[in-house]
């Protein structure tokens, strides 16, 4: 399944707008193909999320966007700008409007200086006089809960991951970025903590205005911070849509294997359906067709063959397989269409306050 | 083995006052491992140094000798050849070679081998060491198989002893020459009472007994490896822990050592040896009066308390009591005051005294401590440098020092001390040229009786004494250290004659 | 001791029958930089005969160092008091000799990585097999037959050519699988999974676990499962026991602490954990604070400073449980009330 | 001598992975307090330096003037003569004490040309790589296969032998090892998410070289200049064996157990004076680097 | 296609070694030239006269630039000729070829002896890292570190040699004559020069070893019930040796180096004594032979080092075989 393809993908007003990006790393052992072709848009306010298992290609995409990694080809642009072609000069420009988090947010935190300087740091890059930057820097601090006289002088090894992610936070929103990629920004941490930093993002994305794109493996971190999300295996995109209605209703084989495999809280029914069989294939030499077609319990003789281009299944659902679970049969005609359309309406509007409408305009 | 006894032979070894040395009649058989000091670059005799510090023994192995010189008396003994005499005071010689000598390749030793041989030293650009002593030679002709005839560029009465001190005492066989030095490496052809079984450079070579010496039943030696120490130390050692039978020696603490050890020490009086020398061509040592300061300045038997233990034989004259030509003109006199006197006037001129000792690397102690003497003077200061031996053509060729050690000692003091301080001498490391001295040490040379070269040496001791190019520092220590080796004897550099050695069982 | 052990369990009229591990104020110290670390403090539980216990709590909370005080693998500087007894058997003490002589045939283990825990330098089969030969005193060929059946056991496709491979070669499900099987190999009684499915894939996690949970109940062995993420042992054990700060907080059957969980502690955790049914942009419930500093743990309720039922007596409190329904237990001043309902069902189960 | 990076990286040519997080937090066994060892370490190295820098004014007997005679046994009556004479007469304590200037002061010195000539190096190739490592290892390759002692004799023979001509040529010589190590710590922390987090703030190629990575990479180069300060002691000493050490009166650890090797049997003061003070300065040395490699150095290892 | 790759990489190292070679020799050409001195005053001794040094010169050839008289000496070495000295008139080939087996057999029983105390070392280490045992022993590898082989060697020689009489003094004994005895000229020339490195051994292997019993597949090794030893040995060692390899690569030059030392004091025919003398008497064809023969070592070392550590490291097989 997992294709190519721009069916999905929403024109002009998106702030950030990834086109056929592919990511390869050149390796002793061959070319590993991280990202393959893989166009999405994310509209102004709205949070992307971004799920896969380990090794499908997030993070790789979460840097190639912020050019903080290698890509091979593609086009990326945010606010208009072509980032795969800016200079490095207009680049350190845009920066400031993209900002990155990471996952191991420690390891993100130069070990040898204080709190105060990693928030300020991008601000004295920006030349921003010292007062200036010290007073911003422990407005931030304040911002996300850390008291600056206590954590102004600490040095990284002296935080908890909580406290570390939080800098982390600080640093990328002490520059009033429009976009913020956070690659798993909570997967290292315990549940507890993982709590406090998500309200902590959920409360700063409207104060300050944010576009997010939000990688993550946990399907249930995903689901409770995006509008839509998109389901990635192996460096291609296999699902996109609205995130409820993704969970709810998977139209692609992998994303409900996916959902299957996350495990419930609940002794009597751990997991729902079947586990799903085989390894995920090696990215040096990944599989012909769709991707996923050498696991997937529905795949035929086709799947092997072509690779399934992405198309809308259901409405504002968009996947690529030959055969999604949305039997070809019960695809709606246009007035079911439009009536899911309205089903998805009044949720919308319930998280008005939270971000804007992504479909809005 | 059965001992093979063989009949007294002529040797006059000294040795045997110490327990370890071999008395009696020399046995046949045996391999004896000695240690030299400086290997050879290369086995063609005319770059091998006939010193005793220089590869003298390996040369008499494999070449054998023309003439040897009395260890004592200084005065000459034919090997190979029967007779080198003049009859003109030393304008003409004649070489006569005893019959039926033959290389060990089978050609034959005969005038014509020794005319290419010393017609070949001659040669600059072979880079030998006797060079000058074959450039004295005009001409020669060849009278017969046997008999050479030699013209020498100017009287010289006693060249002889010139031709046992150099590489002209040692003839290889022009056959094999010719064939390049790469091969006369591998297979140097002489008549000497060795051959070479191999050579590993750096490590050992090894000689055999050659089978058809003339002088049978010598060698005694089944063979002889020969290994080499630039370390007096290992080489001392060496010989205690019975690692070598035989070592060549010019370090005195090693000397004393040795007798220490109860090893046999046997060594030549001999008269100079290692003088500091001033370079008088340039300043401040152009100025005597410098010169003085220093020579009165320096305490010798500090020098050698400090440098060799004051184990040194020290001596304020040039000839040792032994020899015929002593006399009591003390060189060189140790006097504080009078010292730190001239240094203050030369100050006071405006020619403080200021130079720099050129230490190679064995001088570096010495240089040490002269400068630490002289640190405890004013208006002095010496500097060091030290110089690779690679330089040491250089050095001295350009003259480039203000002061270095070098040597001059002497059986017979010529042609030693005229080369050394004759203002006409190449070698004249001082570069003193004065015509008394001049005239005193040709008067040397020529004179033909006892009387009359002790009178000119008494002027050269004089002379010396008053000009102060150079410095008595101690004798040259000219030992062979052995044990349980029986024959040792010296020829006139003071080195062994291998034929004659054999070992104890 | 097999003896033993076997005849209690041919004996069912017993009144209790002994546990196979017996833990009872187990304490683990370790020396740091900054002083003893306190990781487990006075910690009691038992694990039954064929019976899966899951432990779950925070990072740092002391699951994986109990897991090593048991076993008996503590870092240098530790000190290891308390008694474990295991079938009978005082472990604490044991000389290392006896000990390796139960690390394998009696109480083995799977580690949390398993990228790490195979040596990438040693094939696969001879870290299959090294066990079975020194415990069960098997051949080369016998054990390397029985290693294959492991491999097939445990769901490892083409197992002659897994033998072959270096840890490099294979995936991290494969490798875990394979750690599994050498963890099997000597038929041990007591499997401890530290943490066995952090580093996978989800896919992959769900496999392990059911592969994990099937050995467990073929064999009829005991397990202990440990893993920071709470809804992964809802499914997969019998019992659950809640770790926090070093000490126990919870115990009871999964069902209990699930359904019912009494410990303010767990039910915040609970509350804590995103769940894919989640409401969209809406608020977790969050602890506040973090955990006390192992080395200086707070006296009293270790939860005490981050509790908002928090009142005096939460600083009396000891290490000991108190048992709020049938095989539950808890370490709590004020705990959750019980729903009714949901507490006769917990001791129902709880007699199984 | 050391190692210089791990050897995962040079086979890989890449650091290794940071440490994944979640797992068991190791406490590393290796990290004793100071120890006893190191006290005394540390005492010996203030003891010399201080008396080096303090030789001009302690009431000390010049070193190239002899005070007595030769080979007096240590004498309490004078603090010149604590440790008796040499075989000129000079006192060993003061020889010992001008001989620790020249060994520290070549040592301090063409270790910091080292340090400082090696760090840039391996900082620029290491963060830059391309053409820049190309060239920055293929001339470390190059001075590595250079058998060091060869390059010292060989710059010996052609600038004569002095305190420069030494700081120079050991300098050369600790460069390579330098260059490594430096690039390994720089590829290891350029792979660093911090460093990622820098660019991503914007920052130019130099700010993140010497803001973000440099503080990183110092201190455990650092941590390895007294092993390298130790192996130029050494190496000064086996120069002056081979001869080519500075030229006398100075006084040099090396020339001086060079000098009286001979003497080992007769006057075995003359000796191990001078080397006891090789060995404890080398040895310190080598337990204070240990020491703070095991406080700093964690990076490569881990 | 992945033959390809290895072919390329193949060609890539060796063309580095290439390079690598071609730069070393070229600066030892210069270094050489701008020394004070020309093997030509060394041969004519006394005799050199400024007039005779230039003819002599000019008929070595060493008048010529420097850089043209390096071309003319690559373009013969590129055809395995190394070219005669003009000093001693051997050809370099033979001189590197009669010095090497003593070279070789000092470098290889130092190399052996420092890694067999370096590991029994580092095992008892690591196996009680913190105890007295280890600090006793580390502190004992620190004090062979402290011991270069010019103090070494005479103590040695004076202690073994001549007051035991077990070893001789100096001298080589070749192998064809008698192994016992060219032991006993060989072990205390290596043993000097092998101290050093059995600390730097050493340190390595227990700072390694400590890691590597600190991963989790050795806890997974133990929780298997393997006895110590057994773990020690068939787990911890071989992942733990990697540095050690690349280590014992990097200490070829600085054995040649101390070989110098060590063939100085024992009087041994080995390539490093042969170097130094032919510094020292300007024998730049020697010495450019030599250093590139060693260069070529040294970099082959380090290649085999790099590919040992495919045969110790499986994971970096496929890395090295490139
Ligand atoms: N620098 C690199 N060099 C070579 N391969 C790389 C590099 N970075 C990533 N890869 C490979 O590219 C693929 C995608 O990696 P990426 O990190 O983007 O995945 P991911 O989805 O973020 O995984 P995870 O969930 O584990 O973070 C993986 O197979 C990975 O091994
Ligand atoms: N070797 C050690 N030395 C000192 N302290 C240690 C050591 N190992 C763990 N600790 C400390 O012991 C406490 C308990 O650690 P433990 O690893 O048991 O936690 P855990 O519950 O397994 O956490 P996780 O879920 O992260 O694996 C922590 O505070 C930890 O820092
Ligand atoms: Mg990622
Ligand atoms: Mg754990």
């Amino acid at each position: 399944m997992a294709g190519s393809g721009t069916a999905h993908l929403r024109g002009e007003d998106a702030l950030l707008s990834v086109r056929n990006l592919v990511v390869e790393y050149h390796t002793d052992a061959g070319t590993v193909q991280a990202v393959s072709d893989v166009s999405f848009d994310v509209l102004p306010g709205e949070t992307l999320g971004i799920v896969g298992e380990s090794g499908c290609g997030k993070s790789s995409m979460g840097r190639a966007v912020l050019r903080l990694g290698g890509m091979t080809s593609g086009e990326i642009s945010c606010a208009g700008e072509r980032i795969d072609r800016a200079d490095e000069k207009t680049m350190r420009a845009l920066r400031r409007d993209m900002q990155m988090i990471f996952q191991n947010a420690l390891g993100s935190l130069n070990p040898r200086r204080h709190v105060k300087e990693i928030v300020a740091e991008g601000l004295a890059i920006d030349g921003v006089p010292k007062a200036e930057r010290d007073r911003r820097a422990t407005d931030m601090l304040e911002e996300v809960g850390l008291t600056p006289e206590r954590f102004s002088d600490m040095l990284p090894r002296q935080l908890s991951g909580g406290q570390a992610q939080r800098v982390a936070i600080a640093r990328a929103l002490a520059l009033r970025p429009k976009l913020l990629v956070c690659d798993e920004p909570v997967s290292a941490l315990d549940v507890s903590v993982q709590a406090q930093i998500l309200n902590l993002m959920e409360k700063l994305k409207p104060e300050f205005d944010l576009t997010v794109v939000f990688i993550a493996h946990d399907l249930a971190v995903v689901r409770s911070v995006s509008d839509r999300v998109l389901v990635m295996y192996l460096g291609k995109v296999c699902e996109f849509g609205d995130s409820v209605e993704v969970y709810d209703n998977p139209v692609h084989p992998y994303t409900r294997a996916l959902l299957e495999s996350v495990p419930l809280p609940d002794p009597d029914r751990p997991f729902t359906g079947s586990p799903l069989e085989g390894d995920v294939p090696s990215p040096l030499a990944p599989p012909t067709g769709c991707r996923f077609s050498g696991r997937c319990p529905a795949a035929q003789e086709r799947c092997a063959r072509s690779e399934p281009e992405i198309r809308e299944v259901l409405p504002g659902r968009f996947a690529a397989c030959h055969y999604p679970l949305a039997a070809a049969a019960d695809l709606p005609d246009p007035d079911a269409r439009a009536a899911a359309a309205d089903r998805r309406e009044p949720q919308g509007r319930e998280h008005e306050p939270t971000g804007r409408r992504p479909e809005g305009a | 083995c059965a001992a093979l006894l063989l009949a007294a032979c002529e040797s006059e070894s000294t040795a045997g006052s110490d327990g370890s040395a071999a008395s009696g009649s020399p046995v046949a058989g045996g391999t004896l491992r000695a240690v030299e000091i400086s290997e050879p670059r290369n086995l063609d005799p005319a770059l091998l140094q006939n010193t005793l510090q220089g590869t003298a023994l390996l040369g008499n192995a494999l070449y054998g000798n023309l003439m040897v010189s009395d260890e004592k008396t200084g005065a000459l003994q034919y090997r190979m050849a029967t007779d080198f005499s003049t009859k003109d005071g030393g304008k003409t010689f004649t070489l006569k070679l005893k019959d039926g000598l033959k290389f060990s390749d089978g050609t034959a030793l005969d005038a014509a081998a020794v005319k290419y041989n010393w017609d070949r030293l001659k040669d600059p650009k072979l880079g030998s060491d006797s060079q000058p002593y074959a450039s004295v030679v005009k001409s020669t002709k060849v009278v017969d198989a046997t008999t050479l005839e030699v013209t020498l560029t100017m009287a010289t009465p006693l060249y002889g002893e010139q031709v046992v001190l150099s590489a002209m005492n040692w003839i290889a066989s022009p056959a094999a020459l010719k064939k390049g030095e790469s091969s006369f490496d591998a297979h140097p052809v002489g008549a000497g009472p060795f051959t070479l079984k191999s050579w590993t450079r750096g490590g050992a070579l090894d000689l055999v007994k050659n089978t058809s010496y003339y002088d049978a039943p010598k060698p005694y030696l089944d063979g002889i490896t020969l290994t080499t120490s630039t370390d007096p130390q290992q080489r001392v050692n060496s010989l205690t822990s019975g690692g070598a039978d035989l070592g060549v020696e010019t370090d005195w603490e090693a000397v004393a050592k040795a007798k220490a050890a109860g090893l046999t020490v046997e060594t030549v009086p001999s008269g100079g040896g290692r003088f500091l020398t001033l370079n008088t061509l340039r300043a401040p040592f152009k100025d005597v009066k410098a010169r003085q300061a220093v020579s009165e300045a320096i305490d010798t038997d500090a020098l050698n308390a400090a440098v060799y233990e004051g184990k040194a034989e020290t001596a304020s004259g040039l000839f040792p009591k032994a020899s015929p030509y002593y006399n009591d003109v003390a060189l060189h006199t140790y006097n504080k005051q009078a010292a730190q006197k001239l240094f203050d006037e030369l100050a006071a001129d405006g020619k403080p005294v200021s130079f720099t000792f050129t230490a190679f690397p064995t001088d570096k102690a010495l240089a040490e401590a002269v400068q630490a003497q002289l640190s405890a003077y004013d208006n002095v200061t010496v500097k060091i440098q030290t110089v690779d031996w690679s330089e040491s053509g250089k050095v001295f060729g350009q003259k480039q020092y203000d002061m270095l050690l070098s040597t001059a000692f002497f059986l017979d003091p010529e042609p030693a001390l005229s080369s050394a301080f004759s203002g006409k001498s190449p070698r004249n490391a001082t570069g003193i040229a004065d015509p008394q001295l001049d005239a005193a040490l040709a008067k040397g040379s020529s004179a033909t009786t006892d009387e009359e070269r002790a009178a000119a040496y008494r002027t050269v001791s004089e002379r010396l004494a008053a000009l102060d190019p150079a410095i008595l520092v101690a004798r040259t220590a000219q030992a062979t250290v052995t044990k349980k080796v029986g024959g040792v004897v010296l020829d006139g550099s003071g080195s062994p004659l291998p034929a004659d050695l054999w070992l104890a069982k | 001791m097999t003896e033993q052990s076997s005849s209690e369990q041919k004996d069912p009229r017993a009144v209790k029958p002994e546990p196979l591990l017996h833990v009872t104020h187990l304490r683990a110290y370790l020396s740091s930089r900054h002083g003893v670390v306190k990781a487990v403090d006075d910690v009691s539980f038992e694990v039954g005969h064929g019976e899966a216990m899951g432990l779950v709590g925070e990072s740092g909370s002391g699951k994986s160092v109990m897991s090593r005080a048991i076993m008996g693998l503590m870092p240098r500087r530790s000190d290891r008091t308390g008694s474990v007894l295991f079938k009978g058997r005082e472990l604490i003490g044991l000389p290392r000799k006896e000990m390796s002589e139960i690390w394998g045939p009696q109480i083995s283990m799977v580690f949390q990585d398993p990228g790490r825990s195979l040596n990438p330098v040693v094939p696969v089969e001879r870290q299959l097999t090294e066990g079975m030969r020194r415990h069960l005193g098997l051949g080369r060929s016998e054990a390397r037959g029985r290693a294959l059946q492991l491999l097939r056991e445990v769901g490892v496709s083409d197992p002659e050519r897994r033998l072959r491979n270096y840890p490099h070669e294979m995936s991290g499900g494969m490798c875990q699988r394979v750690m599994i099987a050498a963890a099997l190999a000597c038929e041990p009684d007591l499997l401890i999974a530290d943490e066995p499915t952090t580093a996978l894939d989800v896919t992959i996690q769900r496999q392990i676990l059911d592969l994990l949970r099937r050995v467990q109940r073929e064999r009829n062995m005991s397990m202990i499962l440990i893993s920071h993420n709470l809804p992964l042992v809802a499914g997969r054990t019998d019992r659950t026991a809640v770790m926090y700060a070093g000490r126990l907080a919870e115990t009871g059957s999964t069902r209990q602490v699930f359904e019912s969980p009494r410990h303010r502690y767990t039910a915040a955790l609970l509350a804590a954990t995103p769940t894919i049914t989640h409401e969209r942009h809406s608020p977790f419930r969050l602890i506040p604070g973090t955990l006390p500093n192992p080395v200086k743990p707070p006296a009293g309720c270790r939860f005490a400073a981050r509790c908002d039922h928090f009142h005096g007596p939460c600083h009396e409190l000891g290490p000991d449980m108190t048992p709020v329904a049938a095989g539950h237990h808890v370490a709590c001043a004020d705990p959750v009330p019980a729903p009714a309902a949901v507490g006769a069902r917990g001791g129902e189960h709880d007699g199984r | 001598m050391t190692t210089t990076d791990t050897a995962a990286e040079r086979a890989t040519g890449q650091p290794r992975p940071p440490v994944a997080p979640g797992r068991l937090p190791r406490v590393t066994l290796d990290r004793r307090g100071t120890s006893a060892l190191v006290r005394l370490s540390q005492g010996w190295l203030v003891l010399i330096v201080a008396l080096a820098v303090l030789a001009p004014v302690l009431p000390l007997a010049s070193y190239a003037i002899p005070i007595g005679a030769p080979h007096t046994a240590p004498d309490l009556g004078s603090f010149s003569t604590l440790l008796g004479t040499d075989g000129l007469g000079r006192s060993m304590l003061s020889r010992v004490v001008y001989g620790a200037r020249v060994s520290l002061v070549v040592g301090a010195a063409a270790c910091l040309i080292a340090f400082v000539v090696g760090t840039v190096l391996g900082l620029l190739a290491g963060y830059f790589g391309r053409w820049i490592d190309s060239v920055v290892v293929l001339v470390s390759d190059v001075m590595l296969a250079f058998p060091g002692l060869v390059l010292l004799l060989a710059l010996a023979s052609i600038f004569s032998p002095s305190v420069k001509t030494l700081i120079l040529g050991m300098g050369v010589m600790g460069v390579p090892q330098f260059v490594r190590l430096a690039r390994a710590h720089t590829l290891s922390w350029s792979a660093r998410e911090f460093v990622r987090a820098a660019k991503g703030l914007g920052a130019n190629p130099f700010r993140i070289l010497f803001r973000e990575i440099l503080p990183n990479v110092l201190p455990p180069l650092a941590s390895y200049m007294p092993i390298v300060l130790s192996h130029i002691v050494v190496a000064e000493g086996s120069l002056s064996f081979l001869g080519l050490g500075i030229p006398p009166p100075r006084p040099s650890w090396g020339g001086m157990v060079s000098a009286a090797k001979d003497s080992i049997a007769d006057q075995p003061m003359l000796v191990f004076v001078p080397a006891l003070a090789i060995f404890f300065t080398v040895f310190a040395l080598n337990q204070i680097g240990d020491h703070l490699r095991s406080r700093f150095d964690r990076t490569v290892e881990q | 296609m992945k033959r390809n790759r290895t072919a390329l990489a193949v060609v890539r190292k060796t063309g580095r070694g290439v390079l690598v070679m071609l730069l070393v020799t070229l600066a030892i050409v210069v270094l050489m030239a701008s020394a004070p001195g020309s093997v030509a005053e060394v041969i004519l001794g006394q005799n050199a006269t400024k007039a005779n040094v230039a003819a002599l010169n000019k008929e070595l050839g060493v008048d010529k630039p420097v850089f043209e008289q390096y071309t003319q000496w690559l373009s013969h070495a590129l055809r395995g000729d190394l070219g005669t000295s003009p000093l001693t008139h051997q050809s370099v080939t033979t001189a590197i070829a009669e010095r090497l087996p003593v070279t070789l057999e000092l470098t290889v029983l130092a190399v052996l002896m420092a890694l067999v105390l370096a590991v029994v070392f580092a095992v008892a280490c690591a196996s009680w890292p913190g105890s007295p045992l280890d600090r006793a022993l580390t502190a004992v590898s620190s004090v062979f570190l402290s011991v270069p082989a010019f103090i070494a060697g005479p103590v040695l020689i004076y202690f073994l040699s001549v007051r035991l009489g077990w070893f001789p003094v100096m001298g080589w004994t070749p192998i064809g004559a008698g192994f016992g005895e060219n032991l006993r000229a060989a072990i205390m020339p290596s043993l000097s020069i092998a101290l050093v490195e059995i600390a730097a051994f050493h340190r390595l292997l227990r700072t390694d070893l400590i890691g590597t019993l600190g991963e989790d597949f050795i806890g997974a090794a133990r929780a298997r019930g393997m006895s110590r030893a057994y773990v020690m040995f068939r787990h911890a060692f071989r992942p733990s040796s990697l540095s050690l390899v690349t280590m014992v690569g990097l200490s070829i030059g600085r054995l040649v180096g101390a070989t110098a030392v060590a063939e100085t004091l024992f009087s041994l025919p080995g390539l490093g004594q042969l170097l130094i003398t032919s510094i020292g008497s300007r024998d730049v064809v020697m010495v450019q032979g030599m250093v590139a023969f060693t260069g070529i070592v040294c970099v082959a070392v380090n290649t085999l080092a790099d590919i040992g550590y495919g045969v110790v490291d499986p994971r970096v097989r496929r890395v090295a075989a490139a």
